[in-house]
């Protein structure tokens, strides 16, 4: 079993991006930072109790699946949609949405366009390995309008076709648009259009028939969405922990009960997780939240207390 | 006619003219211009229209260069301070992220304190070569790791190798030198070991790792020897070869980690994840070669061979191979390979490129070494028949040694093809110096949105590695010409 | 010696194998057989395991599920709703289209390089040098993303071709307007061309599952037509030359015959252009070529261009300096002795690097990711890949392709090259 | 290899006439800053059989070469049948035409059959009829004894017969002025011989003919004539008979001494 | 080239063993299907010097290369010094390491030194220690007149050098038996005598030897029997100067006319 397994390894191996603006890039002491790296580190914390026991292999759109079905890399967090035939044909488990977007279009101001549905005869620049290009020929059958279709391999590329003017129109998930944006030169002479026009549920995938990973991952990942909505922060977890009275609290940080033991971990799993870099609040904040430079706001990632979807089931 | 009366009346000269100078207008700068560029109209025409392409080139991409800026944390930093040099407007290059990420375009994610060790051990490559390029120069060798000696310290504290490590490589260096000084024959004996101390030096792990393999050659080598006079060549080698696997397989770990645990000696274990830039580049591509020569000559001898069915397989392997673009390789590396070894068995993706690679590149050295073994007139082939060599023997003595040296230039060119090809492992996720390590340079928040410079540091590097490669192999080419008429 | 002669010949040992030359090569080629055997059947078996294992089969049954996705350059009718095995196909005839472009491209290219890289002027050889060099020894991958960025970095973009409300209301025209009388437009996205249609039709004929219209039946057959009265002209001009020793002037029957017929004929069935319009966006209707493709052509030929350059210089080179002195001996002219005698030889030496760099640049096409240029590499191997998860199925099928492909290219030319294989004793 | 010319040649039918065939005088040449030939000045008539001899790097190819226009001189007058040689390529275009040149090593055209290898320069720069310059191929196949191998490729002939193929193409264009570099160095002992026949044959003829040999015996039987050069300079010049008995520069004496001797 | 040979060369105490050193009995070749060598019967008595002789493509060349197998033939017996040649591998190295040969072209190994050249074989065929090996070399070396050539490589010697080399090669492994092809026809006129003087020396200790040449001095000098091949057959043998002096065959007159005519 792949809990095991990474037990021994005593390293978990992450299959992350090639590169991707707040998501998951290294820096320039080649440590991985990121949205979707944090969520590794707190499962290797929870599962390894030291965050940084996680190394992390860059996939592209064609090799991630394969890399996680041969095993090559323990779970894949890597902007991956949830879709049916990708959890049944490809014989894959999403345990869980950590991001909810939707694909966007990014357009200049001066093009004087105001919904989606006017980019007729456009060209677009679509970047291609995920479902964006499915999306987007569906969304254009619908209204019955045309395209001509600019496939580009990554993100990087389809942003400078895009400033280059190759493209009138750059589609991709709201939050890559959101970040393309943010570093554009002239980010003010360009606006992202209203339509949404898929549900693209990001999240971590492990594979099928390894139901105790699974479980490992999507709790691992709820206790940070959980912690958010209990009030648990990094810098709070210790004292909480000792002081809290809340009973979902106590179980959740290994004060009462044992949790951990259920999904073969010890009994402060959830705590270490939560200490790495905070819990889902903190993540987003820190590295795609409105006071970075992606500038993302939560939407749909709010807990659900605050109108998002976030919402971990209880821990009981 | 001075001197020559008649076509009739015999001449003798009494006294000899001497050497003259050529007429003036045969001589200096003139003459070369005339002759050069405006020899004839058509002539003219080309030099003018050549003289306007470097014009508009230049003056097209000239302000951009000018416009350098070195020292910026970001590309928004560095646009600032373009606008405040040049004015409003002005484009220019921002060199301040090569001064920032140089080292991952070099190394990738090799940890920073290390980088002596892949320093090292390329400077080491030069040494292990140097036997085989110029093995019959002793002078050209020396200068060489003389060179290469120097060029190694310099980069060692370019680098910012801590003074003990310095010391040491000059302490290798110096032996090396003094080995080649003293018995140049036993500097084969580097190329020899270089796999292994190269892969030590990179990898690092225990040191018992590398010495273990070199054990299992030194079992093939002995069960060879003490068979040789009883079964022949080819069952010695099929014997010792088994009997090395054995070796391998099953004795190797259990010893080394015995003499690991009895003498821990090491260096700090990198996995192979964090090889990238040209690091990853040379590591594939000379591994690659290295290990495509033996493949590659078997292949070539059996593509000449006159057994119908070794024959086949050998074209088959080769011209498979040659048809399908290396991409598909890596792919296969990365996506297919899985599906065609044993369950379970799990070895990483570099190494798998490599195997691939490795496969691709010995159908092209194939090739190299069939033309050198076809350019052997047959009475090499007879003469070694003559003195009653047998095929093995005169493979060995007589015809690959002569083979391999017509086909280095081949194989040089060979080496900078791959190398180039290199670049193409970004495609399954590998950090190659020009997708690669660009692609997560430029996934930077501070320098999202930059293109040409890490292209063109990249794109001038490869020039200069390519380039340099290319002129020698010239250079071999031209010598190898004259000593073989 | 009479006990040696009496050696029974037939009598069989077993050393026999390995000593007889006789047998030797069936004991060797018998034993790699069974290797090679049990190699195959070990990597089949891993394959089945492994395939067991992950819960998966090999079906090509996937081919025939719509696709889903568009693609730019559609060669042959292509639309979402096609099938995979559709998409590949529209990758394949890009990738042929390209190479076919590229290889023709490449050769001009190359051999004009290699001819002045010989040139008695200095700054020729040179620059041709330098170019030579410098695209031998940096990537293509390099090559064809900078000429895409080049092509759409410096073009006009789209919008400049705009009449916008504040240009009209300034009494302005847009800032770039077509080129050669509004017919054709170049801009960062692409070129866009006239598309050449009759008004006339004569109506079209249907085979099987392929409508052929019966213009481009006719235009095909005048076009072949000119062809071979043009070479039954220069046949003539020949002849002549051999009984007279002079040949006639016949270079402007040859443009009369070659380009008179056909003009006449798309007069006569009406030729008219659909000529490119700016629409909310861009360029509709005519021709659009993409800069994708444009690169990946540029690209390709000007890197493949490089080594044929240097085949084309070392063959002229090999080309012995008394071969051309003999015809210049025999008051042969320049040009002449290079077309009667030079090139002639040095073709055959050229041909072999040549047909390698076809073969090189044909499997280069698969690079076409780099710039968004679906081939099949883009199509088959990789969003068709990417959306099913198909990588076996995938992969062998494009490697069976490129392999035919390469294949085919490699035995044509091999027939052509022995076809001018020098005679010797 | 003095035997190979046994037979006694009656030279006394070749007729040198008064008619000047190639004049050359104060010529010049330098390679770089290496002055080849000085002040080279010589007349031939037509008809005459000069034979050039010489060590080697004496300059004797490069003089040759220049009479055809091979090789540019830098000062002096080279005039060949009554054309100046300067730049103007039409006068060289004349006298390339007018000149024909065998070299040491046949430079045939290996893409050619024999035939063909004959025909290409009557019918490209002559204009010659095809069917007329085949005939006129064969007649000079024939006479060097080798119109059986018309259809080969040079590739397919032993080296005398390359040679022979070469001399038959230039005589089919019709020069009035045969060069030849050192036809025989590249032959075998046996393909010697039948290079000689066939030169012997020519002057029999009455050509015009130049030819850088060594072989001695060709000279004292066929040449009227033997030009000694060295250091770029003719040092000696004289018949035959009065030139191998009686030389009158040391350093002819010296030449033939190691010609002779081996 | 006759001249070569000219000091009386005493033969009287060449002896002829009575044992037979090479026994090629009703032997056949075809190359495909041209037949090469018809019926060859021959015996060779250990110490004997025949010299073969006869038109190009008459199948000298392909007859002594049969005898150490460097082709196959296809019927008939050849024997060896007791061994027959069948395609039994240790047979054929049994036989080639006790027939030495030389060729035309000499074939050293470029890429060895000369005294690598002749240790070679010894130190890897015949298991000789590399100091013993190179002492005999040297022996060789010196016997053929070039020991102080030991150290350079094949290309920096002359062409009679090379060919000297080759054959104290061959010497090094002690042969019993040495075929000679044309070992002197890639020569320069000067250089042929230093290998047909080297040759003379081996013949004068008693070496077997076979000789494929056309130098009929070297036939008359040392030669015990002259063999005529024509066509692949053997025509006429005899001893030299019967041989020379009166041979039997039409065809041999000819080729003999033609040979001493030149
Ligand atoms: N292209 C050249 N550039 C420079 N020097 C040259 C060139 N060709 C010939 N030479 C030199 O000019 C001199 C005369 O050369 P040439 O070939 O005329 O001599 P030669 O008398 O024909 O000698 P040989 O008997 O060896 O053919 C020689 O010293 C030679 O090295
Ligand atoms: N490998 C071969 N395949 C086919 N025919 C061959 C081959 N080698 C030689 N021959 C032919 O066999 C015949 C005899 O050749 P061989 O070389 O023995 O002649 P030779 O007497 O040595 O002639 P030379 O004096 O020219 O060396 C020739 O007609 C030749 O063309
Ligand atoms: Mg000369
Ligand atoms: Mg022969």
């Amino acid at each position: 079993a792949t809990l095991d397994d990474v037990k021994a390894r005593g390293e978990l191996i992450c299959g992350t991006n090639t590169g991707l603006t707040g998501f998951a890039a290294p820096d320039a002491n080649g440590v991985y930072q990121g949205f979707d790296v944090a969520v590794c580190k707190a499962l290797a914390a929870a599962v390894l109790s030291d965050a940084s026991k996680v190394k992390f292999v860059p996939t592209t759109g064609e090799t991630r699946f394969t890399a996680l079905a041969s095993g090559e890399v323990d779970l894949l967090v890597r902007n991956s949609t949830w879709t049916y035939s990708r959890d049944t044909d490809l014989k894959l488990d999403f345990v869980a949405v950590n991001y909810y977007d939707g694909q966007g279009f990014m357009v200049k101001k001066d093009l004087g366009v105001s919904s989606a549905k006017e980019l007729d005869g456009a060209t677009i620049c679509i970047q291609t390995g995920t479902t964006t290009e499915l999306n987007l020929a569906d969304f254009f059958k619908e209204n019955n309008i045309t395209y001509t279709p600019v496939t580009v391999a990554d993100d990087s590329e389809a942003q400078r076709q895009y400033t280059a003017g190759a493209c009138d129109a750059f589609t991709t998930d709201a939050s890559g648009l959101a970040a393309t944006r943010a570093t554009l030169a002239d980010a003010e002479n360009h606006v992202i259009l209203p339509e949404i026009i898929s549900k693209e549920p990001l999240g971590p995938v492990v594979r099928h028939g390894d139901n105790n990973w699974g479980d490992v991952v999507r709790w691992t990942f709820y206790a940070l969405v959980a912690a958010e909505e209990l009030g648990i922060t990094a810098a709070n977890v210790e004292e909480i922990a000792t002081t809290s009275t809340n009973p979902e609290v106590k179980r959740l940080l290994g004060t009462e009960g044992d949790m951990g033991a259920m999904i073969g971990l010890d009994k402060d799993w959830a705590k270490r997780a939560i200490a790495v870099s905070g819990n889902y609040g903190e993540i987003f904040a820190a590295n795609i939240g409105e006071s970075t430079s992606i500038g993302l706001a939560r939407g749909l990632n709010a807990q659900w207390t605050q109108g998002g979807l976030m919402y971990a089931p209880p821990f009981r | 006619m001075s001197e020559l009366h008649a076509q009739t009346v015999p001449f003798v000269r009494d006294s000899m003219l001497p050497q003259e100078l050529p007429p003036a207008s045969q001589r200096g700068a003139v003459k070369w211009v005339r002759e050069n560029l405006f020899s004839g109209p058509m002539n003219t025409i080309l030099t003018v229209l050549s003289l306007l392409v470097v014009f508009l080139i230049l003056q097209s991409s000239l302000p951009w260069w000018l416009n350098s800026v070195w020292n910026a944390n970001s590309l928004a930093e560095c646009r600032a301070a373009v606008q405040a040099m040049a004015g409003e407007g002005a484009t220019g290059a921002c060199w301040a992220v090569i001064r920032e990420r140089w080292h991952q375009f070099m190394f990738g994610f090799y940890p920073r304190g290390l980088y002596w060790r892949p320093v090292l051990a390329f400077a080491l490559l030069f040494v292990a070569l140097a036997p085989v390029l110029f093995g019959d120069n002793a002078r050209k060798r020396m200068i060489l790791l003389a060179c290469v000696a120097v060029a190694l310290v310099l980069a060692l504290i370019g680098v910012g190798t801590d003074l003990a490590h310095v010391s040491f490589a000059i302490v290798a260096m110096a032996a090396i030198l003094a080995v080649s000084h003293l018995a140049p024959a036993r500097l084969i004996w580097a190329t020899l070991l270089f796999p292994a101390v190269g892969f030590f030096l990179l990898w690092g792990g225990s040191v018992w790792g590398p010495i273990g393999v070199l054990m299992g050659f030194g079992v093939l080598v002995a069960v060879y020897r003490l068979l040789l006079p009883m079964l022949g060549v080819v069952m010695g080698t099929a014997l010792g070869f088994l009997a090395a696997c054995v070796w391998w397989l099953m004795i190797q770990t259990h010893v080394t980690t015995v003499l690991h645990n009895l003498m821990p000696w090491g260096l700090e274990a990198i996995d192979s994840d964090q090889f990238g830039g040209f690091l990853l580049a040379f590591t594939i591509g000379v591994t690659a070669i290295a290990a495509s020569l033996p493949l590659g000559i078997l292949l070539a001898l059996g593509r000449r061979s006159d057994m119908f069915l070794i024959k086949t397989l050998s074209v088959g392997f080769i011209e498979f191979i040659r048809g399908v673009p290396l991409i598909t390789m890596l792919f296969t590396a990365s996506l297919l390979l899985q599906y065609f070894l044993p369950p379970q068995t799990n070895f990483d993706l570099i190494l798998r490129v490599i195997i691939l690679v490795t496969l691709f590149a010995s159908a092209y050295i194939a090739e190299v070494v069939r033309g050198g073994l076809a350019a052997l007139p047959r009475g090499q082939y007879e003469a070694a028949d003559a003195l009653g060599l047998d095929y093995w023997k005169a493979q060995r003595h007589i015809i690959m040694p002569q083979a391999l040296k017509i086909s280095i230039p081949g194989i040089v060119s060979s080496f900078i093809g791959l190398f180039k090809d290199t670049t193409l492992v970004a495609f399954v996720g590998l950090l190659d110096p020009l997708k690669g390590v660009t692609a997560i340079v430029r996934a930077d928040i501070n320098w999202k949105g930059i293109y040409w410079e890490p292209y063109i540091f990249v794109g001038t590097i490869f020039f200069l590695i390519c380039f340099g490669m290319s002129r020698y192999s010239m250079y071999l080419e031209k010598k190898l010409k004259t000593d073989h008429r | 010696m009479a006990i040696v002669a009496d050696v029974p010949k037939d009598g069989f040992r077993l050393s026999m194998l390995i000593y007889d030359t006789r047998f030797r090569s069936i004991t060797i080629q018998v034993v790699v057989l069974i290797l090679f055997l049990l190699g195959v059947a070990w990597l089949v078996n891993n394959t089945v395991e492994n395939l067991a294992a992950k819960d998966k089969d090999i079906a090509f049954g996937f081919l025939w599920n719509r696709a889903g996705y568009d693609i730019g350059q559609t060669l042959v009718p292509y639309t979402n709703d096609s099938s995979h095995i559709r998409a590949a196909l529209v990758g394949l005839v890009n990738t042929l289209v390209l190479a076919f472009f590229g290889c023709i491209f490449a050769t001009i290219l190359g051999v004009f390089a290699g001819v002045l890289r010989l040139s008695n002027n200095w700054i020729v050889g040179r620059l041709m040098t330098v170019y030579v060099e410098i695209f031998r020894n940096i990537p293509l991958l390099l090559w064809i993303i900078l000429v895409y960025v080049v092509l759409s970095e410096t073009l006009p973009t789209t919008a400049d071709f705009r009449q916008s409300a504040q240009l009209i209301a300034d009494g302005l025209p847009p800032t770039v307007s077509m080129s050669f009388g509004g017919t054709v437009a170049l801009t960062n996205q692409g070129l866009n061309v006239p598309a050449p249609f009759f008004a006339r039709g004569l109506g079209q004929i249907s085979l099987g599952g392929m409508t052929i219209s019966l213009n481009t039946l006719l235009v095909f057959a005048v076009v072949i037509g000119s062809f071979l009265a043009n070479r039954a002209l220069r046949r003539n001009a020949a002849k002549v030359q051999e009984a007279t020793g002079l040949r006639p002037v016949i270079w402007w029957k040859s443009l009369l015959i070659l380009f008179a017929p056909i003009i006449l004929v798309c007069i006569a069935l009406g030729l008219s252009f659909d000529v490119p319009v700016f629409g909310r966006f861009n360029f509709a209707g005519g021709i659009s070529i993409a800069h994708a493709f444009t690169a990946m052509l540029v690209a390709l030929s000007l890197y493949t261009g490089a080594f044929i350059a240097e085949a084309v210089r070392s063959g002229i080179m090999a080309i012995s300096r008394g071969q051309s002195e003999a015809a210049f001996a025999l008051g042969l002219q320049p040009g002449r002795t290079m077309k009667l005698i030079i090139l002639p030889q040095a073709l055959r030496i050229i041909i072999p690097p040549l047909i390698s760099q076809y073969l090189n640049l044909t499997k280069n096409t698969s690079l076409g990711i780099a710039v968004s240029y679906l081939d099949l590499r883009g199509t088959l191997g990789g969003i068709t890949l990417n959306q099913t998860g198909r990588e076996l199925e995938c992969m062998l099928l494009m490697m069976l392709i490129y392999l035919i492909i390469s294949l085919i290219i490699s035995s044509l030319m091999n027939l052509f090259n022995s076809a001018v294989k020098l005679k010797e004793r | 290899m003095n035997e190979t010319i046994d037979r006694p040649i009656d030279t006394s039918h070749m007729q040198v006439s008064d008619e000047v065939a190639i004049q050359i005088s104060q010529m010049n040449k330098w390679y770089g800053t290496f002055h080849v030939l000085r002040d080279i000045n010589m007349t031939v008539q037509r008809g005459e059989r000069i034979v050039i001899c010489g060590p080697s790097g004496s300059g004797k190819s490069t003089l040759i070469r220049c009479i055809n226009r091979l090789e540019e001189h830098q000062a002096g007058q080279i005039v060949v049948d009554g054309t100046e040689l300067t730049s103007d390529l039409k006068n060289i275009d004349k006298v390339r035409s007018e000149v024909g040149m065998v070299f040491q090593h046949f430079n045939l055209f290996p893409h050619l059959t024999i035939l063909e290898n004959c025909t290409l320069a009557p019918i490209w720069v002559r204009k010659t009829p095809k069917k007329e310059a085949e005939e006129v191929a064969m007649h000079f196949l024939r006479k060097v004894k080798i119109p059986e191998q018309a259809n080969k490729y040079p590739g397919q002939l032993s080296g005398g017969q390359q040679q022979r193929v070469a001399i038959a193409r230039s005589l089919c264009m019709k020069p009035r002025i045969m060069l030849f570099d050192e036809p025989t160095s590249a032959l075998d002992p046996e393909m010697i011989k039948e290079v000689l026949d066939t030169m012997i044959a020519l002057a029999e003829e009455g050509m015009t003919m130049l030819c850088v040999t060594h072989e001695m015996g060709f000279a004292q039987a066929v040449a009227n004539r033997v030009i000694f050069m060295d250091q770029g300079q003719i040092v000696e010049q004289n018949e035959p008979r009065e030139f191998f008995n009686n030389p009158k520069s040391d350093r002819t004496k010296l030449f033939l001494s190691q010609i002779l001797g081996h």
